[in-house]
Formats: C-alpha cells, structure tokens, sequence
C-alpha cells in the first residue's frame, strides 16, 4: 500500500484508533463529559483529515475502497451528522442511563461504518460497512435497557435487518457467479459481455441486493420496521438512522447501481419506478392522520426517500438534454441528501429537546407540542422552519432539494413520478401544518416546563440557521457539491 | 435597489415588530404602521419615473426600474426584479390594503399582536415579490413565501373552524404551485435546450418558439396555479372558507391582494409565455370566468355567513377578471386591471364591514343580525356604499372595470358575454338581499352597538374615495399601465390577431 | 483435493432452497432464538452460494467472502442474543408477539 | 448422474432435512442440534467444492461457537416447556401456508434463473495458504473492518448482556 | 346662459354630497333649504337656458364637456353634456316639477327622522336623472340612468325598518337591472360595429353603415327597446312600478310618475335614429306600449289602493308614450311624457296630501266625501283626472290626441286599441275621483296641509290645465312628419270617448244607477276580477318561473356541489390512510411477510416475467 494510499484512508485510520482510545479512556476513567469530548475531537479530527485527502481524488486503496468527490461529500455529511447526534444524545443520556459512554463509542463505530459505506468499491466493503453500521445501531436503539419499547424496536430492526443484509449477500454471491468479480466497476465490463442467461444471474442478482438496500432505505413494500423503530429508538438514534444510515445506503447504492451500469437495465429502472411511486404515496398516506410525530416522522421519511428515488432514476435515464441527465442526477440527489440531513436532524433535535422532560418516554403523541409556539417560540421556530422543509415550503432548504428533485425528473421526462411527487407532497402538507396547528394552540400545556440545554439548543440553532440559510442562498453548497462531484 | 430595499423593508419591519413584542404589547402594530408607510415613502419616487430601455421580445419597453443580481448561477436563476406600470399599480394596492388591513385589527388582536404583525407584513413583502419578481424561479419563490405567513393568520387568528380553512387554503395554493413549478422546470429546460442558454430569466424566455403540445402543457401548468389563486370556478371553493375562518385583516389582504396575484400571473406570465396555448385555452377560460360569474353569484345568494357571502362574491367579480384577461383586448385588459383594484378597495371594506360586525355581535351568520342600519346608521350607511359599488354600480370603479371587460370580450365572444352579464343581475339580487337582511328590517333585539368610530370611518371614507376616483376619473390608472400592458400586447401578436379575428 | 465437478446452477440451488426455508422460519416462527436461528440459517446459504461461486471460479474471494460472513454472523448473534437476554428479564417471555408494542 | 457427484447430493440432502427440522422444532434446543447438523452436511460440502480452509471454519467457528453460544443461551434461560407448549398452539399447519407459497415462487423465480446450460466447476482447489495470501493481500482492509465490527459487536453484548447496577446491587 | 350647464347636474351633487357626509348631524331646516334650494337653483338655471333658447329662436345642439373620462383603446367616453331641444325639455320637466315636488316634500316629511337622508337621496336623483337626459355618449347616460336606479332603489326602501318596503325596492331595483343589462349588451353590439358610443356620431355613423331593416340596427334597437322597458315599467318588466309605491308619495310622485320611468321613452327618442333603421323594432315600440297600456288600464279598474290606481295609471300612460314613439310621432311622445309629468306629479301630490290627512291610509274604500274637507286635494285630483283622461282643454287631451291621431295614420288597430285604454282610462280615473271625494266620509280626516304643499298643487294645476299650450322646442331633433290627413270622424270620435267613459264612471260609482255586481260575482267575473286585480297574474308567473326555481338552486346548493369534489378526494384519501395503516400491525413475522412479498414483486418485475 503507497502512502498515497494511506493518507487516502487516513481518515478511516484516525477514526478507528480514537475509537480505541476512547475505550481505554473509558476502561480507566469513566466520566462522560470526556467521551464525548473525545468524539466530537474524533469527528472533527475525521473530518480535517479528508482535507489533505482531497487533492489525491480520486483514488483507489485496495480494490476495496475507492476516495472520490463523492465519497468526501457524503463523508462530510455523514461526520456533520454525526456530531449533531452526539450533542443531541449528550443532552438525551446525561440523565437517562447509568452507564452512557459506551454509547458514544457505538456512535463512531456507526459513523466509521458510514464512512466506509460510501466509499466501498466491493462487496466485501459493501457488507462490512453495512453490518458495522447495523450492529452498532441495533445497541445503540436498544440502549436506554429499560424501556421495552426500545427493545422491541432494536429486535425488530436487529431481525429484519439481518434478514435484509442476506439479500444483499446472496444477490452479491449471484452476481459473483456470473460475472467472477466483486468489485462494481468490473461488472459494468463483465454484465454487458455475458449472455442471457448472464443477464438474468446479474438482474436476478441486483434485485435481490436492491430488496435489501430498499430495506434499508425503508421503500415501500420495506418500509414497515420504519415507524415502530424511529417510535421507539430515543430521539438522537432515531436521527441517526433517518440521517447516517439512510444517507450512507443511498450513496452506496447509487454508486453501485451507476458504476456498474445495472442501473441502465430497463426492467430494473420500471422496477424501482414502481417502488418509488409507493413509497411516495404509502409514506404520505401512512403518516396522513398520525398522532405521532416520531411516526409521522419516519413515514415522511420514506416519502422522502420516494422523492429521492426519482433522482436515483434519473440518474439511469438517458438523455437530459444542456446539463447532463447523470451529472444532474447525482447532483440533485446529493443536495436533496443535503436538505433531508439537516431537516432531519433539526426535526429529531426538536423532539430530543423536548423529550427531555419525561424520562420514560419520547414526546411523541402530537398532543406534547401544543402551545410550544407561546411557550418557547424559539423551539417552535425551529420546528415549524423543519416542518416546512420537510414540506419543501420556500425560505427553506427542503424546498431547494424538491427543486432539485423536480429538475432532475424534469431533464429526463419522468412525468409520472413527478405528478407521484406532487400528489405526495400535497398529501404531506397536511400532517405537516397538523403539527404546526398544534404547535400554535393556545393552550397553558405543560410545554413551559421545556428546557432548552446548551448543547442540543445550539446544535438545533445551527441547523435551523443553516436551513435557512441554504434555503435562501443555495449556491455555496450547489458549488461545492459540482466542485465534488460533477 | 429601491425595489429590494421595498421588500426589505416589509420583511424587517415584521421582524422587528415581532421583538417589539417584547418589550410592550402595543409596539408591534406601531412599528407595522411605520414600516408601511416608509415602503410608501419609498414608492412616491417610482410614481414619476420613466419606462427605461429594457429590450422584452420585439416590443417596446414598458420597464421603469429593473435590478439584478446573482443568485443560483448553477441554473441561471438571478436575483431578478423589474417593476413596470402594472406592477407599480398592484405593490401600490398592496400597501394600501395592508394599511387597510393594520387599520381593521388595530384593537383586535389581542392574542400574540408581534408575531401578528409579523406575519401581516411578511404577507405583504411577499406579495410584493410576486408583483416585482421577473425571474421564474424568485417568481415561485415569493408565490410559496406569501403563502406562509397568510397560513398562519389564518390558523393562529382565525375563527372557530381555522383548523380547516387554513389546511384548505395551504393545500389548494401549494399543489397548484407545484403543478406550475413543474412547468417552470420543464419550460426552462425546453428553452434552454432551443437557446442553448440555461436561464430563468423571463426576459429571455419571452417569445420563444415552442413545440405547441409542450407549450400546451406548460402553459396549463401556470394556468391551474392562477386560476386556483384566482380564485376561478371550480378551483374556489377554498376561497369561501378561508376567508370566512380569517380574521379581519387576513381577509382583507386575501380578497384585497392574494387574489391578484392570480390574475397579475395569468397577466405577466400565462400569456405572453405561451400566446398560442393560450390562445387554445381562451375560450374554455372565458367560459369558466363567466360560470363563475353567475355560479359565484348564486353561491352569494344562499350564504347565510356574511363573509362566506362576500367570499362567494369575490369569486364571482374575479371571474371577470379570468374573462377580461383572456378575452386579451386592450380594453378588457385594462377593464381587469381597474376591476382588480376596484374589487380589492370593495371588498376589503366588505370585509372590515364583516369584521366589525363579528366584533360587536360574536355572529356571522345573517340570519341573527336585521336592523342594524337603526342602531348603526354610519356603517349602515357605510355598508350601502359598498353593497352598491360591488353590485357595479356606474361612477364607482367596479363599473369601469366591468362595464370595459362585458365591452371589449363581447368582441370576442358574444355568448359568453350574454351569459357573464348576467352576473349584473344576480350580483344585484345577492347584494341587496345581504343588505337588507344585516342592515334593514326592525331591529331584532335591544342591542346597544358601538357604531363606527372614527378610525373605521377613516378607514372607510378613504376607501369611498378611491372607489368614486376610480369611477370618475380612471384615465391615470389606465395611463400608469398602459405602457406595460401595451408591450405585453404586443408580444402574443398572433393571439391579437386572432381574437380580432374571431367575429 | 480437486474439487468435484458440481454444477454450478446445483450449488446456488441448494443454497437458495437452504435461503428460502430460513426464510419461511423468520416469518413463521414466535420464537426469538429460532428466528435469529433461521437467520443464521439464511446467512449460512449466503456462504454456502458464495463458496460455490468461488469454487466456479478457483478464486479465493469466495472462501474470504464466507470468513466475512462468519464475523458477520458472529457480531450479529452477540448482539442479539443479549437483547434476547435483556427482553427475557423485562418480559420474562422470548414470544415476539409478547413484545410487541409498538403498531399504527 | 456420475458417481462422482454422490456425496454432494448425499450431503446436500443431510443438510436439506436437517435444516427443515431445525426450523420446524418445537424446543429450541432440538432445533438448534438440527441446525449443528445442518451445518457439518455444509461443511462436507464446502470440502467437496474444493474449499477445505471454510470447510473446517464452518465447523470450527459456525457450529462451534455460534450455535453453542445460542445453546448457552438457551440454557441460561431455562424457559422450560412453557414457551413449547404456546408455539404448539401457535404452530398450525395453515401458518406455514403462506409464507411458504411466498419462498416457493422465490425460490422458483432463482431456479428460473439458474436454469441456464450447465456451468459444471472447473477448476481447482483453493488451499488455505492461497486464502491467507488473499486475505492479507487486496482484503486486508475488510479484515480491519471485520475488527472493529466485532468490536462493535463485543461493546454491544456488554452493554446489553450486563445487569443494572441497581440491579445487582438490590440483589446482593 | 348654455355655459352653466355643468351646475344644473352639480348643484343637486353637492347638496348630496354634504348631507351624505354630515350623516343626519344637520338640522332640518338646513337641510331643507340646501335640498330644496339646491334644485331649486338648478330649476333656475335650466329655465334661464330655455328663455334665452325661446328669445333667440332654434339653436344647434350644444355640446359641453366637462372632462375626458376614459381613453383605451379607441373607447373614450367624456364627461360631456348634450343639449338640445329634447334635453332641455327633459331638463325642465326634471328640474321644474322636481323643484315642486321637492317643496312640497318639505312639509311632507317634516316628521321623519331621517329627514337628511331623505333629500340627500332626492337631490342624488335629480342629479342622477340630469346626468341621463344630458349625457351626450351612451355611457355617461347609463350612469345616469342605473343611478336613478339606484336612487329609486334608496327611496322605495326608504322606510327600510319595514321588510315589505325593502322587498319592494330590491324588487324594483333588479327588474329594472334585467332591462339595464339588456340595454348594455345593445351598447355593447353599437361599440363594436360603430367604434363610438357618443350618441350623435353614433347614430350617424349607423345611418351609414345600415340601411334600414338590417339585422344588427334592429337587434341593438330591440336590446336598447330592453333597457326603457324595463325602467319605463313596460310589459314584460313592468311589475316593479305598482310594488314601488311603498315609497315616500312624494318619491312615487317624482320618480314613478314624472321623470324616472320616462327614461325609457327619452331613450328611445334619444336614439330614434336607430329605430328608423330597425322598422321591426320601431314596431315592438309600439306593440309593447299597446300591450301595456291596455293591461294596466285593465288592472287599474281593478285596484282599491289609491296609489296602484295611479301607479297603473303611469304604466298605462307611459305605454302610450311607447305607442307614440313606436309609430314614429316622437314630438308627441315627448309632449305627452311633459304633460302626463305635470298630471300625474299633480294627482301622486294629491294623493299624497289626501293620504297625509288620513293618517296613511290607502284604501279607496274608506275614504270618501272628503271634497269639503280637503278642497285643494279635491281640486288637484279632479284637473289631474281631467287631464289623464284627456279631456278636452286640459293639457292630456292635447297630447293624447296627437298620439291617437298619429297612431291611425300607422295602423287603425293601434288607435282602436288607444281609444279602449283612453275609454278605460276615464273609467278608472273617475271612479277614484268619485270614489275618495264623494259619497259619504268613512275617516275623518286631520287638518289639510299646510302651504308648502298646497302651492306645489296649486302650480301643478295650473301646468295641467295649460300645459298644452306649451310647445316643446323638439323640432330640430326629430325628423319632420309628413302632415296627417286624418280622416274628419276619427278626429272627432277620439275626443269622445274619454267623456263616455266619465259618464260611466258616473253613473257606476256616484249616482250607481248602473250595477254589476251581479255581473262580477259570476264566476267568470270574479275570476277576471282577480285576475285583473293581481295584474294579469305577472307576479305569480314571474315568481313560479324565476324566482322560486333561482331560490332552490341556490338552497339546494348552499353548500357548494363543486366542493363535494374536493371532499372527496378528502375522503377518499383517509380511506387509504385507513388501509395503508392497518396493514402496519407490529408483527414481525408480517413485516418480513411483507418484505419477501416485496422482493418477490421486485423480481417478477425485474426479470420481466410479467
């Protein structure tokens, strides 16, 4: 391995070895403002370290990894993530669990598995990442132990993730036997050479990853674990599945699905068309008349991932006319990756705050966020501008994404789903104005008692900011995004 | 910059009358007024300007101020905003009505009055964007900003069914909105593909050549998100609840200025995008405007609420607008024009009217009220002006207004004409029943009733004269947009001739 | 010793019978410690497909992708069976039905 | 059929009946035995497909420490014949209906696939060195991650496996 | 004197405007000499045009303007006044009998406490009606004349605490608004194949464009022929004008029997140009006023309120007004409308007098005697009735005559017809006259009023009796009749009948020699009494016909039918939520169901075996 390789992966190495450190930090001297200084450290430090990595791209280390833009980008949304649900779950545990430390050390480990997700190049890496991530997470959803909901959650998600983590491993072992490669880029050469019934071992094969990735992405018909693991995993974990999770599945997946050129298969593109419109509207219609927000959360995270999808597909289609249908494709989906972190994080770091309180259950029932307006308009703010992005209202960055969304159909003629996309947001501005009428009845509710902690308020008001603020002004990250990835 | 700085104003004025909050309950609509009325001070220099040489299509120049700045290079979205005649009319309407609409709350709202007038002015500041934006996308833009802040008048202030109305509202706009938000995309991209250019720019998408079944497309993408704000039969039926659960001021601005949004769109866009498609489209355009005419009229008739009645008589005075607009002759496009303005002045005060009423006898519902002329005679008398102005009567604009849409479109197309001027009659019908079952009859109890103090009177006289003015001597109105409506007439050229052509 | 000349499509086929009856046990059975059984089940014909394609081939990868499978199995097993610890103290019952809370 | 395939189809099916018993049991303790069962008729077949370094991981890792580690569990529990008893109830043959159609027509869109010419292995055995010399070669990345995922896995197990502090203390 | 022209309209606007402003605060003697006086001035100025007109002989018209209005387009409507000799004459019978009345309302409503508002509507009016008989484009004159529209409307439902009366002004105030809508599609149709809607240009312009019996001329005529039935209450609109009379009787007197509902005959007399391009439509004129005026008179014989007598009486009298224009004597038809405004302001003042002695009362029936008691209201009605029924000398007989006369020369069955309504008319008129002022007294009467209205009477008189002496200075606008040659019989047939219905009347109602009673309780008499009596059943069929059908509907659909749409889809999308949320059962064994399901859909699709 040259050096240039191990500067590529350097950032993977420095998260690894803090991760170590912090365990010994833990084994001998237990205090949690410690760990969780180390892991912001260890986040920032990660991040610093893609820097120097930036001007090798793009770069392959092993035919395992490979260090592109896009790998940076999404490492960078990833880590930016990370930190938030750290100071999130620091507010969450201070007072929750006996033992919270380990639970920050789970959080890197995720956050490396993340990071190795999006710039796998090979199955192997694929499946690591991916059971790095999960194995963290299912501790992660389960850790306050007392709770049976969190149980049930992380069992649930534990099974049918693992269930789903075969498909991917036997499509991978089927494509492995036609084509004698593990790697993505290989296939594109080896898929078009083989003969029909190559075709059908790769189709066959690409199906079945995509049922376990559609699993992941919570698409409809995989959508069911959603709402019962974001209802009873705590707030912070709940964000990071909704965020690093999905976003590190979908980078990867759309990396495999392009630079392979399974993509471009037709009966694949009709498939995940198909898959798409579901979700779009199932999602809405799930979270329709919900009384839970975390609920309605995860269902509007599959609609959300419905709206993504049209971009994946756009990505597969031909033509796109001046900007280029694969270039805006990925562009779209990366800033509506971008929009749907931040909305997401802020939603989630809204509902920590105010899950404070009650230290046996998340404030989930709709009811808990009546008169927030009166009470604490700042946290309502907040919400209501998170709410809004979700919507894809102006002033907000959800509103850019859903741009971004509705241009990417656009340039390749995918009607059907956009009407899907309307249709759906229409659906979804109901629940979202549901919440934010509550928010603004005029109740003496109990929402006064709300705190709002150092740490989440801050990271809560910075994403806000930053919701804004790319609402407004999206060209720095659109830049940035061309700049990566383009 | 005076355009940006307008906007700015109204948006940091509610910000700032949002923290004035804090410091005292009674700040926050001072700081409302002030704000008002220095985006008014900023708008008598734009009164005398000249049209500058701004190149639109092969027409002649209509702009008196454009200013742009980048914005979102990536899709060739600048920071575009132009302000001609027409728009120069409409921002002045708006900030009329939103003195109107800050008078008529003054010592209503007692609940949260900061974010009150926060969202009052942000209503405004985005109405004023749509009225100013010339790029597509800031168009779009400001179309879903306005949106936000009027929800929330609605669902925070509102009445005993907000919850409902405001829902309805929101939804029926923001699909609308992303139906033509789609067309937005899809006409950007077809442009850019036949330019080679990649722009939002509506200059430069103005008279382009396209596929007509696209351009068919495109053009119904924006019609539906007008003629849903309109609001034009059958994409009304929002307007009736919305405006009824409203509180005062939020009705004003609805009816006053939200509804000509629509219309201005229909105006600046639709048309001059898409002459052809539009051309298509006139005639079943027209005939919606004419059912909404009447429909809206008879809808009046049944009401019992008194601002569902009015509501459903806003319907029915834009439906001229929709039949003036696509009739597309000078003379009904200057009748839309007059009859948008007149029909804000009338309604708006309609509804303070309403307001008033609802604040002195916790009903809205007619059937409870009679009488009240005998223990209310100036807003009785106050009230008959109106009820007459609306119902289109000579000397007041709303007959300029319609008198020039039924004049010009029955050159155009002489049944729906016939069966628009019916709305003459039952606009009649509905009007005086209204009155004579709130203000005539005996009065039904003993009800001791504060009539109009001298603020409302105020209020009202001022809106008595604007609506004679416009009656009597229209000429300015008609000569500030002339220039712009001219330009824009000349662009669809084929449309004009073709509408000539049509008898 | 050379392998047996098995044919390939046989290989996957047991494996994907071998997939599909752990399968049927993860939707049929109320037992926790079977159905984490029955996804053991599912992740060994994953190994048993990725060894026969190896074999197809005469590569290593296959053997690799097996010993990734197996850690795989390892951590997830670990994981699990302490929630199935956890869950029995709280509920005292390893019936998945008798955990179910969460629905809507 | 050559002879020469005979222990595949023998092993093969050995590890067909014993994994459709391990999913059928009743108790967990009979199920998991089948599922050990299961697992060495694989590992004969790993051998005969010319895998011997997986075969003997199989059986040394999978059925030697996973599937004891449920046994252990099993046992820790001591559930009884209680939790057999309700599966007896719950365990009606219409149950498997279902799910079963639903994998049989998995299963036969895979044989649908797989029902191509012939591709019969051809070549030769990987010796645990030439694996070792892979693993540590292109892969050692993955046995890094591999690493920190069992990492992941131990941290998880303590955390969730350990008892409350409180717990322990009210005991003693 | 020509240049004071724009005051006669303003006096009266401004007079409006302060009272309207002050709302009441004003006391009633200010208000009664700026209401008054304010007409008065107008009255002045307009009788100072006329004498200068007389001294220097026929002028060309005068045109003055007073602002442009609008200017798009090639549509520029100003601000303009018009005046010749037609306006002049309207201007004076406006101005002068409005002035009277408005004096002698003075008194009338001195009790009322909305004194202000009262004449603040009066003086809108007269300004409003100005504005109609001057405008000199067709525009100008329809804000006139939907402005008297409006001011009737006001003053119908001045009394607005009663239901009735309201009822009663909507009433008039929307059937006058068909006719006005029918009158604007007609400008409409003019505009657009005449380019202009100023009156004279315009008409020239359609003597060039058309020769006479085209399609358009008689289309736009009959749409114009729309608008003056409907504000000159003519069938088919002319059920509004008996329901009017819930208004002040100063107000019937002045706008539903002198000026308003003359409109329609000035209308069409403006614009008689069009109509000697429209031979067809010349000739629904006529028919329409014959028609009319035979059935009010029918109707009128029927009534017992003394108001509806003469409302139908106008009806009547104004159909001969139609006849008149509608056989092209159109100096007749503007005499007559002069004369019948001095009459019929005489007889509504009367009444008015008659009903202010006895407390409001209506009914015919229980007046009576009261010719010692109230002698100027006596002598009021007995020259109004004289000079309805034409008899000879008063000021009817001239005009009618005319009428009558010209009416022959187009066709005999018109002047049969017109004789029948002349004969019924006296019947009518002098059944009222004997009826309330003789036979025995039933209500003692209080006081007789004072000299403010007294005087008004006296002056009417006056004007009834000489009127027809007057000559109107019309010949320059309308074309030169060809002198009639009338036969010698006709001429002297026409006068008499009249006196044969007097004498009828006489022996029926006073000396009650003749009786037929019998007659009217047969039942065909009594069901054509009826029938007569509820006006030939308009109301009933125009209430079956439009306005119940136009109430249900509008019931029915209160809710609004487009919304159920909307609703729908509502609710159609809550069923799904239903449906999709209950498939989420927190069964794991379901969601993995649900995900082998899914890959299984997954690869039919992808391998494209469906």
């Amino acid at each position: 391995m040259s050096d240039q390789q191990l500067v590529a992966i350097l950032p993977h190495i420095l998260l690894s070895a803090l991760i170590l450190i912090q365990m010994m930090v833990i084994a001998f001297a237990r205090n949690l403002v410690t760990t969780v200084v180390i892991s912001i450290i260890a986040l920032v430090l990660t991040g610093l370290a893609f820097i120097p990595v930036h001007s090798l791209i793009p770069i392959v280390v092993t035919p395992l990894i490979v260090l592109d833009g896009y790998a940076i980008f999404y490492s960078g949304l990833i880590l930016m993530s990370a930190t938030a649900v750290t100071l999130m779950a620091y507010d969450y545990f201070k007072d929750r669990e006996e033992r919270q430390d380990e639970f920050f050390m789970l959080l890197l480990l995720a956050t490396l598995g993340a990071l190795i997700l999006v710039c796998s190049s090979h199955f192997a890496s694929l499946i690591l990442g991916l059971e790095l991530l999960g194995v963290s997470l299912y501790t992660m959803i389960s850790y306050p132990r007392k709770g049976l909901l969190t149980l049930e959650a992380a069992l649930k998600y534990l099974i049918l993730s693992g269930v789903s983590s075969t498909f991917i491993l036997f499509g991978a072992a089927l494509i492995y036997a036609i084509s004698g490669s593990l790697g993505f880029a290989e296939l594109a050469t080896i898929g078009s050479a083989e003969n029909g019934t190559g075709e059908l071992f790769l189709t066959a094969g690409s199906a079945l990853i995509f049922g376990g990735i559609m699993f992941k992405l919570s698409l409809t018909p995989f959508h069911m674990w959603t709402p019962d693991v974001y209802e009873g995993a705590p707030a912070p974990v709940t964000a990071f599945v909704a965020t690093v999770s999905k976003g590190a599945i979908f980078a990867i997946s759309l990396r495999l699905f392009t630079s392979s050129g399974l993509i471009e298969t037709s009966s694949i593109l009709t498939g995940l068309s198909i898959v798409a419109i579901l979700s779009m509207l199932a999602g809405n219609l799930l979270a329709l008349k919900q009384d839970n927000v975390k609920r309605i959360l995860a269902y509007s995270s599959i609609a959300h991932l419905g709206y993504l999808m049209v971009a994946f597909i756009a990505a597969g289609m031909v033509g796109g006319g001046m900007v280029g249908g694969k270039v805006l494709a990925f562009e779209a989906s990366s800033y509506f990756l971008f929009a749907y972190f931040i909305t997401t994080l802020g939603a989630f770091g809204v509902v920590t705050i105010v899950s404070l309180r009650d230290h046996e259950k998340d404030a989930g029932d709709i009811s808990n966020y009546e008169g927030l307006f009166w009470h604490r308009p700042l946290l309502a703010i907040m919400f209501t501008l998170t709410l809004l992005s979700l919507a894809g209202i102006p002033l907000t960055v959800g509103f850019i994404g859903k741009f971004y969304i509705f241009t990417a159909g656009v340039t390749t003629t995918l009607w059907l789903l956009l009407l899907t996309v309307i249709a759906g947001s229409g659906i979804g501005l109901f629940y979202y104005l549901r919440i934010i009428f509550a928010m603004t009845k005029r109740t003496d509710a109990s929402v006064s008692e709300i705190e709002i902690p150092l740490a989440g308020g801050c990271a809560v008001a910075a994403i806000s900011a930053a919701m804004l603020l790319f609402g407004i002004y999206p060209a720095p990250v659109i830049n940035l995004i061309n700049n990566l990835i383009a | 910059m005076q355009l940006v700085a307008l906007i700015s104003v109204l948006f940091i004025g509610g910000l700032v009358a949002w923290l004035a909050e804090r410091r005292n309950h009674d700040w926050p609509k001072w700081v409302s007024l002030i704000t008002i009325l220095l985006s008014a001070l900023l708008m008598i220099p734009l009164f005398s300007l000249e049209p500058t040489s701004v190149p639109l299509g092969a027409a002649t120049s209509q702009w008196l101020l454009v200013y742009e700045a980048p914005w979102i290079p990536r899709f060739g979205i600048s920071f575009l905003l132009g302000m001609d005649g027409l728009s120069l009319l409409m921002v002045a309407l708006t900030l009329f009505l939103g003195l109107v609409a800050l008078a008529s709350s003054w010592n209503e709202i007692d609940h949260q009055p900061g974010f009150f007038q926060f969202n009052l002015m942000w209503t405004l500041a985005g109405v004023t964007g749509v009225f100013v934006a010339l790029d597509l996308f800031l168009f779009f833009f400001f179309w879903e900003v306005m949106l936000i802040p009027m929800y929330f008048l609605i669902a925070i202030w509102g009445h005993e069914n907000k919850a409902y109305a405001s829902m309805k509202f929101f939804l029926f706009t923001q699909i609308s909105g992303l139906f033509m938000l789609l067309s937005i995309l899809a006409f950007v991209f077809a442009a850019a593909d036949l330019t080679g250019n990649f722009t939002f720019n509506y200059f430069d998408l103005v008279g382009l050549n396209l596929d007509p079944d696209l351009a068919w497309w495109l053009m119904l993408g924006f019609f539906v998100a007008f003629v849903v704000k309109l609001p034009g039969f059958p994409f009304h039926t929002w307007l009736p609840d919305a405006h009824t659960q409203a509180p005062t001021a939020a009705s004003v601005l609805l009816a006053g200025i939200l509804l000509k949004t629509g219309a201005y769109g229909l105006i600046r866009f639709t048309v001059p995008l898409f002459p052809e498609a539009a051309m298509e489209i006139a005639q079943v355009a027209m005939l919606l405007g004419a059912i909404g005419v009447v429909y809206g009229a008879i809808m009046a008739f049944a009401q019992d609420d008194f601002k569902r009645l009015v509501a459903y008589s806003s319907v029915s005075h834009m439906g001229f607008v929709l039949i003036g607009i696509f009739a597309w002759r000078e003379l009904t496009l200057q009748g839309s024009v007059m009859q948008m303005v007149a029909h804000g002045l009338s309604t708006a005060a309609l509804f303070m009217i309403a307001g008033a009423l609802q604040h002195r006898l916790h009903t809205r519902d007619v059937s409870e009220m009679g009488g009240l002329w005998k223990d209310m005679p100036r807003m009785g008398a106050i009230a008959m002006f109106f009820i007459i102005a609306s119902l289109g009567m000579p000397g007041l604009g709303n007959f300029v207004g319609e008198f020039m849409i039924l004049m010009g479109t029955f050159q155009v197309n002489v049944p729906i004409t016939v069966f628009a001027s019916l709305g003459l009659i039952v606009a009649a019908v509905y009007s005086l029943v209204a009155m004579q079952r709130v203000f005539q009859g005996a009065p039904t109890a003993d009800r001791n009733l504060q009539d109009f103090d001298l603020r409302e009177v105020a209020t009202m006289v001022l809106m008595m004269l604007g609506l004679v003015y416009l009656g009597v001597h229209p000429q300015p109105v008609f000569d500030m947009v002339e220039p712009a409506l001219t330009s824009l007439y000349q662009l669809t050229g084929p449309m004009h001739e073709w509408v000539g052509a049509a008898r | 010793m050379d392998p047996v000349a098995v044919p390939v499509e046989q290989g996957l086929a047991l494996a994907a019978i071998l997939f599909s009856i752990g399968l049927t046990g993860v939707m049929v059975r109320r037992n926790i410690i079977i159905i984490l059984m029955s996804v053991e089940v599912m992740l060994n014909a994953c190994a048993l497909a990725f060894i026969v394609a190896g074999a197809k081939w005469g590569e290593a990868d296959g053997q690799i992708m097996f010993m990734l499978i197996l850690s795989v199995a390892a951590a997830e097993v670990a994981v699990g069976l302490g929630l199935l610890l956890q869950i029995n103290r709280r509920v005292g019952s390893i019936d998945i039905d008798e955990t179910s809370r969460l629905r809507g | 059929m050559s002879t020469e395939l005979f222990p595949f189809y023998l092993a093969a099916t050995v590890a067909l009946v014993s994994t459709l018993l391990a999913v059928t049991r009743y108790n967990p303790t009979h199920a998991l035995i089948y599922f050990i069962i299961s697992l060495l008729a694989t590992a004969v077949i790993f051998f005969l497909l010319g895998a011997p370094f997986a075969a003997v991981l199989e059986i040394m890792i999978y059925a030697g420490a996973i599937v004891v580690l449920f046994l252990f569990v099993v046992m820790m529990l001591n559930l009884g014949s209680r939790g057999d008893e309700l599966e007896h109830q719950w365990l009606k043959p219409k149950m498997w209906v279902m799910p079963s159609v639903l994998c049989l027509i998995l299963f036969f869109e895979l044989v649908y696939v797989l029902s191509g010419p012939s591709h019969p292995i051809t070549g030769t055995a990987v010796s645990p060195k030439e694996v070792g010399i892979q693993l540590f070669g292109p892969y050692v990345l993955a046995v890094e991650i591999a690493s920190m995922l069992l990492l992941a896995g131990l941290v998880g197990a303590y955390h969730l496996g350990r008892r409350y502090l409180s717990d322990a203390r009210g005991q003693s | 004197m020509n240049e004071l022209i724009w005051l006669v309209p303003l006096a009266p606007l401004i007079s409006f405007t302060i009272m309207f402003a002050t709302q009441g605060k004003l006391g009633k003697t200010p208000v009664a000499i700026l209401g008054v006086g304010s007409v008065g001035l107008s009255a002045l100025i307009v009788f100072s045009i006329v004498f200068s007109w007389m001294n220097s002989g026929p002028q060309a018209p005068y045109i003055y303007t007073v602002a442009s209005w609008i200017n798009v387009g090639g549509f520029n409507p100003k601000i303009s006044f018009h005046l010749d000799g037609l306006s002049l004459t309207m201007m004076s019978v406006v101005t002068g009998v409005g002035f009277l009345i408005h004096v002698y309302s003075s008194l009338f409503m001195e009790d009322d406490e909305d004194y202000s508002r009262f004449f603040s509507y009066m003086n809108l009016f007269v300004c409003a009606m100005l504005i109609l008989v001057l405008a000199d484009n067709m525009l100008l004159l329809y804000l006139g004349w939907e402005g008297v529209g409006l001011c009737s409307y006001l003053l119908v439902g001045f009394w607005h605490e009663d239901l009735n009366n309201c009822a009663a002004a909507r009433k008039a105030f929307v059937v006058t608004r068909v006719g006005d809508t029918a009158m604007a599609l007609g400008l409409f149709l003019l505009f657009m194949h005449l380019g202009t809607l100023q009156i004279q240009p315009m008409i020239e312009a359609a003597t060039q464009t058309w020769v006479a019996g085209d399609t358009i001329p008689t289309i736009a005529a009959l749409l114009l022929l729309g608008g003056a039935v409907g504000k000159s209450a003519q069938l088919p609109l002319q059920t509004w004008l008996p329901d009017a009379m819930a208004g002040p009787t100063p107000v019937s007197a002045l706008i539903h029997a002198a000026t308003m509902v003359t409109a329609g005959v000035y209308l069409i007399a403006r614009t008689h140009g069009l109509y000697l391009l429209a031979p067809m439509a010349q000739t629904a004129v006529a028919v329409v006023g014959l028609a009319t005026l035979l059935m009010a008179a029918f109707t009128a014989l029927t009534q017992t309120d003394i108001k509806r007598i003469l409302a139908y009486s106008t009806i009547s009298q104004i159909g001969y007004m139609f006849l008149a224009l509608g056989v092209g004597a159109w100096a007749s038809g503007i005499f007559h409308l002069m004369t019948h405004a001095f009459f019929k302001a005489l007889l509504f003042l009367g009444a008015g007098a008659v009903i202010y002695s006895l407390h409001h009362e209506h009914n015919i029936f229980k007046m009576g005697g009261l010719r010692k008691k109230l002698p100027v209201a006596f002598w009021s009605f007995l020259i109004g009735s004289a000079a309805l029924t034409a008899l000879p000398l008063t000021s009817g007989f001239f005009s009618k005559d005319e009428i009558l006369l010209a009416a022959y020369e187009v066709n005999p069955w018109f002047w049969a017809g017109g004789l029948l309504g002349a004969f019924l008319t006296s019947v009518y008129s002098f059944r009222l006259v004997f009826v309330v002022f003789f036979g025995e007294a039933k209500t003692e009467p209080s006081a007789p009023a004072g000299p403010r209205m007294a005087v008004p009477l006296i002056i009417l008189c006056v004007l009834s009796i000489i009127g027809g002496w007057f000559h109107i200075p019309v010949d320059a606008v309308f074309p030169v009749v060809a002198e009639s040659h009338h036969d010698q019989t006709i001429a002297i047939i026409t006068p008499l009948v009249p006196i044969l219905g007097v004498i009828l009347a006489y022996l029926m109602f006073l000396r009650k020699s003749l009786d037929f009673t019998s007659l009217l309780e047969s039942p065909l008499g009594s069901n054509l009494r009826k029938f007569f009596f509820s006006h030939w059943a308009m109301d009933w069929l125009y209430d079956k016909v439009f306005v119940m059908p136009y109430k249900t509907i509008a019931r029915v659909n209160q809710s609004d039918i487009v919304d159920m749409v909307y609703e729908g889809i509502a609710n159609i999308t809550s069923i799904f939520h239903y449906l999709t949320s209950s498939t989420q059962t927190g069964q794991l064994r379901w969601y993995a169901f649900s995900m082998v399901a899914g890959l299984v859909f997954i690869l039919v699709i992808m391998l494209g075996i469906i």
